[in-house]
């Protein structure tokens, strides 16, 4: 019981990334910031309020894409704010808030490459990062649509990333926020563009542990005050359209319409739900 | 901890739908053909590499012994500068720099890359190895080769070696066993075998479920590569020493 | 045969050897021996140009060890060389040990090589062993072996380094034997040693070495006999050495 | 290619990198000792001729040695919480260093111990010396002194292990700029001077090995 | 003071030790020898229950061995022993090695174990080298060093593993002196050596062991000097190792 814990305790760990784009990553010297830092941050201080602690010790733990499950359900983390996509197979093992922020997976090629769209990755190389479910997304519409291309996998999304920079792969599949990321803060950003259809919509979530309602409570309440009030709205825009540190570069993604859809009809249905419409 | 789903080797991993077979069913890619197919990639990555490791680091080994100062120098420099820089750090540099500054590696596929990263880095530690292997053996065996009018080839090939790598086969095994779990770190530049595998995977289904066959298969190929070892010494233990012990 | 003139060593700043000169020649035995440390192996491994010298210069049969010019493996192969720990290959056979410089620097054939090797081998008395490895034999054995292998090279001259120190004191003997026979037969020797028997038995001369330099050089009998005019140094190990 | 470098400056260095440097010598400092500890422990039962301290600790040795360290600590990193409680990347990685580390000294400690000729053992226990007398007073020492190069070596390979805790999300030398190249996109720079770094702390201790090696030589 | 009862040694189904019975009184020194492996060393290390032995007894000063209650390190402590190598302590000084045993066995405290070990160092004459470290002495000294710690223990018995063969010639001398003044005091010892002079000089009785067994066991004057009331293998061995 997690709520228990932390009155216990007075203390509770956050789960972070070390990189996940503007959502979440990290200034060095143990500090960590991004738009699920943030909210996160303010749903823990509701949290505090309503357990009526007078202080509350938030640890940070990075967590990366292979641990951040395990750490969740095992206890070590109890509340994980990172990048992590909400669908059935982790709903077995761990829970979510309502979808704050719902991501398309998108392609970044090099601008002058004249790719535009997936039909034309025929036969080309294609980067993702092992790991995220962008890779089981690629190989399902390549087996799909019958094209034919090489993938390769990088070890995170910066080695991906250079991976298309350096010529090695022509196209970065991925989440949009991290693709514009990287291409925001790379050396020449107007050599990259990103193009094509959404290749799939994922909703992303905070997580929690599994079978704690009254913690799920808390959090969600939370959080929904935040949609309701629009001051998600606001926090979106300070990390996804105004520049942001440390080099004070701006990732440049407004909201989309299937963000501020989950905004206004908030709900924690896994990505499953979204690819039946 | 989460019961235990046997079925999950014989789903698809693209489509997470039950296969006909679990293994080798056409148009299907099973989580058990993905892990063999992985599998063949780490072993494949791991003999070549200790193919290239053996070859050149018994040659920068011997070099090192020679009685011929820049020679000597050269196989020191070359041990320091391989063995003194993490792995997974000139995997990458490898990968990502060194073509940069030849561009005619640009085209090498990044399999040869990473056998040529592992093997070199291996090298520096077979060259050790080879090289104190050298020095055990009595002065007088390098003078009794040379007294009979061997030249130092001759005495190296025919006197010194022989017994060198005899000396030297338990601390090679080990380097060679090494070798297959340093493989693990070539998922870092997009080589399909089981770490990558394992991390892929298990980020589709469940921890255990991957990570405790995965593990089983990097044992049992380090035990593999252990037993052909023992073999190979077996072979060629020389009555009258060692093995006496 | 074997001329050593005023040869001198350093191994860094450290002098082994300082200004050796004798001469050997055709037929002769010499023994040289002298206190641990003075530079016996160090010296007679020059001979061979096993180790380099910094000064002066060894002519063996005619040729230069010095002249750049030289072949040395070549030289090397018609001066046989015997160890004190034997030296013998241990990965080959006592007949592959025989063989193998047969073979690769003379150019024998297998069969020639054989069969030299097999007469050598049973000149020491052991044909019975020829499919052993050295591993397999006492002591006594593997140094009879070594002396066969250096003789299958038809060497002119035989170079000894302390051949029975590392023998169990049974199996002195059978080594001696062995010398003694080549010496009967005009082997040209020499050889380092602390037998004083031997040296008695079959030597020409006599060498005493001390911290590098050669003190005594004299005929066996003159040193054995008339201990009075020898150095203070000479005597003094020969009392240690004679005294049990 | 275009390399650049200046973005790497004193502030971002002791921002992103100083912490993994720390982390990375702390772990490699208490792995190396706790290693040692354990490993000799370890080595002691493996040459008790008991077959009940025999097996198990080679079991245990042989298993961990047949592992890749990636796949180790990230079972560790899974299994210590049910068994100790959520300790974070950090203490898990001490943990699961030290007790694999062990496998690699133990083997050191082993050989070490053997070389030790068994007429040591003779005269120790001749002298009127019990086994533990013997071994704490004759045999460790000198084992201990006859491999300390070789210990010092594996310490080399442990520093450069420790890259491998990116796996837990652990905050180590290579994580640091790993992190400083992603935040600024310029990770081959700083791959570079991570090899340049990494090469240089190495380099000077395996000079440091060579030394030690040469007067143990003469001592010897 | 030693009494060997028809002791049987096996190294797994190797027999090492025959039915070998002897008896030691105080004062008597014994000489011990016969060719390489016949198995002195192995006897003279079941007198300390360095090696286990699987049938007889051995009691030394009135204490059994193969009494599961002896207390072992007690009694080793009371038995002297030198070995062929030495075996100092190579980590610890000439001092260090001298008082370790004394301090942690018998319990003296540091300055008794001092005085008591210098006494000694001084008695084989190595005082001025009481700081060096044994890597620092030639093998003779070391040696020395080696029976000097045997007696800082006060032995009530020594034995002695050929504390010279592994020694250069010239070094002998300095240690057979030492045992000829331990033999002449009165120490009772019992020495595996080849020797054959220092037998004739010092020793009470000889036994001469083959293959495990005791062969001949007679006073000394009887074995050197009724040579045709030896065993053939006996004889042989003598000439072979009085030979040269
Ligand atoms: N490679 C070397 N480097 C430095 N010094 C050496 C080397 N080899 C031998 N020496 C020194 O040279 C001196 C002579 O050595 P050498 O082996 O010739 O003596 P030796 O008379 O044969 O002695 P021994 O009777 O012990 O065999 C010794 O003081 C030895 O320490
Ligand atoms: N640990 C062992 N395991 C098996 N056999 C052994 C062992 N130690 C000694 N032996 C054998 O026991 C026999 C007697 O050995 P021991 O060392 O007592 O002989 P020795 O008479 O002292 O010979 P040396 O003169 O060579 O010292 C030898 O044949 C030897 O090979
Ligand atoms: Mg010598
Ligand atoms: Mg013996």
């Amino acid at each position: 019981d997690t709520l228990k814990k932390i009155k216990d305790t007075g203390s509770v760990t956050m789960g972070v990334r070390e990189s996940s784009g503007a959502l979440s990553y990290t200034l060095g010297d143990g500090k960590y910031v991004g738009y699920h830092v943030e909210i996160c941050q303010r749903v823990l201080a509701d949290v505090q309020k309503q357990l009526g602690l007078a202080k509350l010790d938030i640890k940070y733990l990075p967590v990366t894409s292979q641990n951040r499950v395990p750490l969740v359900q095992n206890g070590t983390v109890d509340i994980e704010c990172g990048s992590t996509t909400n669908n059935l197979t982790r709903q077995k093992d761990v829970a979510f808030a309502v979808t704050t922020y719902v991501e398309e997976v998108r392609i970044a090629v090099k601008a002058n490459s004249g790719i535009t769209s997936i039909a034309q990755l025929n036969g080309k190389t294609v980067a993702t990062t092992t790991g995220t479910t962008s890779v089981q997304l690629l190989r399902k519409h390549e087996r799909a649509n019958g094209v034919d291309f090489k993938e390769v996998l990088g070890k995170d999304h910066a080695d991906s990333f250079l991976l298309l920079e350096s010529g090695r792969a022509d196209a970065f599949v991925m989440d949009g926020q991290i693709l514009a990321g990287n291409i925001a803060k790379s050396k020449a950003p107007a050599d990259f563009k990103i193009v094509g259809e959404v290749l799939s919509v994922e909703p992303i979530a905070i997580m929690i542990r599994k079978d704690d309602p009254a913690f799920k409570k808390s959090v969600d309440d939370s959080i929904k005050a935040l949609m309701k009030s629009g001051e998600i709205a606001k926090l979106y825009d300070k990390w996804f359209v105004q520049p942001i540190p440390p080099a004070n570069t701006k990732v440049g993604l407004p909201a989309t319409a299937a963000t501020k859809d989950a905004w206004a009809n908030p709900n924690d249905k896994p990505v499953e739900e979204y690819a039946k419409k | 901890m989460p019961s235990w789903d046997w079925q999950l080797y014989c789903t698809d991993m693209v489509t997470e739908e039950a296969a006909p077979k679990c293994f080798g069913a056409p148009g299907y890619e099973t989580y058990l053909d993905a892990m063999v197919h992985a599998w063949g990639w780490t072993m494949t990555v791991s003999i070549l590499g200790l193919l290239v490791a053996l070859i050149v680091g018994s040659l920068i080994g011997i070099l090192r012994t020679v009685p011929n100062k820049k020679v000597a120098l050269f196989g020191e420099t070359w041990t320091e500068v391989f063995r003194n820089i993490p792995l997974i750090v000139q995997l990458f540099l490898w990968y990502h720099v060194v073509p940069q500054i030849f561009p005619v590696l640009q085209g090498v596929p990044s399999s040869v890359l990473v056998v040529l990263a592992i093997g070199l880095f291996t090298s520096a530690r077979i060259a050790e190895q080879v090289k104190a292997g050298i020095l055990t053996l009595p002065k007088g065996q390098r003078y009794a080769g040379q007294a009979l009018g061997l030249t130092l080839p001759q005495t190296y090939r025919h006197v010194l070696l022989p017994m060198a790598f005899r000396i030297v086969i338990p601390p090679l095994t080990s380097e060679s066993m090494n070798i297959v779990k340093n493989s693990a770190v070539a998922f870092a530049v997009s080589i399909p075998d089981l770490a990558q595998f394992a991390l892929q995977a298990s980020e589709q289904s469940s921890f255990v479920q991957i990570f405790l066959p995965v593990t089983l298969l990097y044992f049992v190929s380090a035990f593999l590569i252990n037993r052909i070892a023992k073999l190979i010494e077996a072979y060629v233990r020389v009555p009258g020493i060692l093995g006496a012990k | 045969m074997i001329d050593i003139k005023n040869v001198s060593k350093w191994y860094g700043p450290f002098q082994v050897l300082t200004d050796c000169s004798t001469t050997i020649k055709k037929g002769e035995v010499v023994v040289v021996c002298g206190p641990s440390g003075s530079g016996k192996s160090t010296l007679i491994k020059t001979v061979n140009a096993l180790e380099p010298i910094q000064a002066g210069d060894i002519v063996v049969d005619g040729t230069s060890l010095t002249d750049p010019k030289t072949n040395l493996p070549k030289l090397r192969s018609r001066v046989g060389m015997v160890f004190q720990h034997f030296e013998l290959f241990p990965h080959l056979s006592v007949t592959e040990n025989l063989t193998l410089a047969q073979v690769k620097v003379l150019g024998r054939n297998m069969t020639d090589a054989k069969a030299r090797g097999l007469k050598m081998l049973e000149r020491v008395g052991l044909t019975a062993h020829k499919d052993k490895f050295p591993g397999q034999l006492s002591g006594g054995q593997q140094q009879r072996v070594a002396i066969a292998r250096a003789l299958s090279m038809d060497p002119i001259v035989m170079l000894f380094d302390e051949p029975t120190s590392a023998l169990d004191p049974e199996m002195v003997g059978e080594v001696l034997d062995v010398m003694v026979g080549l010496a009967n037969e005009g082997m040209t020797m020499m050889c380092v040693t602390h037998e004083m028997g031997f040296a008695r038995k079959v030597s020409n001369r006599v060498i005493f070495m001390d911290a590098g330099k050669i003190i005594e050089d004299c005929a066996k009998d003159e040193f054995f006999d008339n201990a009075d005019a020898r150095s203070p140094r000479a005597k003094d190990f020969l009392a240690k050495i004679l005294q049990h | 290619m275009h390399l650049d470098f200046s973005f790497l400056t004193w502030d971002v260095l002791s921002a992103f990198v100083a912490k993994g440097l720390w982390f990375s010598i702390q772990l490699t400092l208490s792995a190396m000792v706790g290693g040692i500890v354990l490993g000799t422990v370890l080595a002691l039962m493996r040459l008790s001729g008991k077959w009940w301290l025999e097996k198990p600790a080679a079991i245990y040795v042989d298993t961990l040695r047949s592992i890749p360290l990636v796949m180790v600590i990230l079972w560790f990193f899974l299994l210590i919480p049910y068994l100790l409680g959520p300790l974070g990347a950090e203490k898990t990685a001490l943990i699961t260093f030290t007790l694999f580390e062990a496998t690699y000294y133990s083997e050191i400690m082993r050989a070490g111990i053997q070389s030790v000729s068994k007429g040591q053992v003779f005269a120790g226990q001749a002298l009127g010396m019990s086994y533990r007398q013997t071994m704490t007073l004759v045999v460790l020492p000198q084992a201990f002194r006859n491999m300390l190069p070789v210990l010092l070596t594996q310490t080399i390979v442990l520093f450069q292990d420790t890259s491998l805790v990116y796996a837990i999300g652990a905050y180590d030398l290579l994580k640091g700029f790993e992190v400083a190249g992603k935040n600024f996109n310029r990770p081959v720079e700083t791959y570079l001077v991570a090899a340049a770094v990494y090469f240089v702390i190495c380099f000077s201790l395996s000079m440091l090995v060579r030394r030690l090696q040469k007067k143990i030589a003469i001592i010897r």
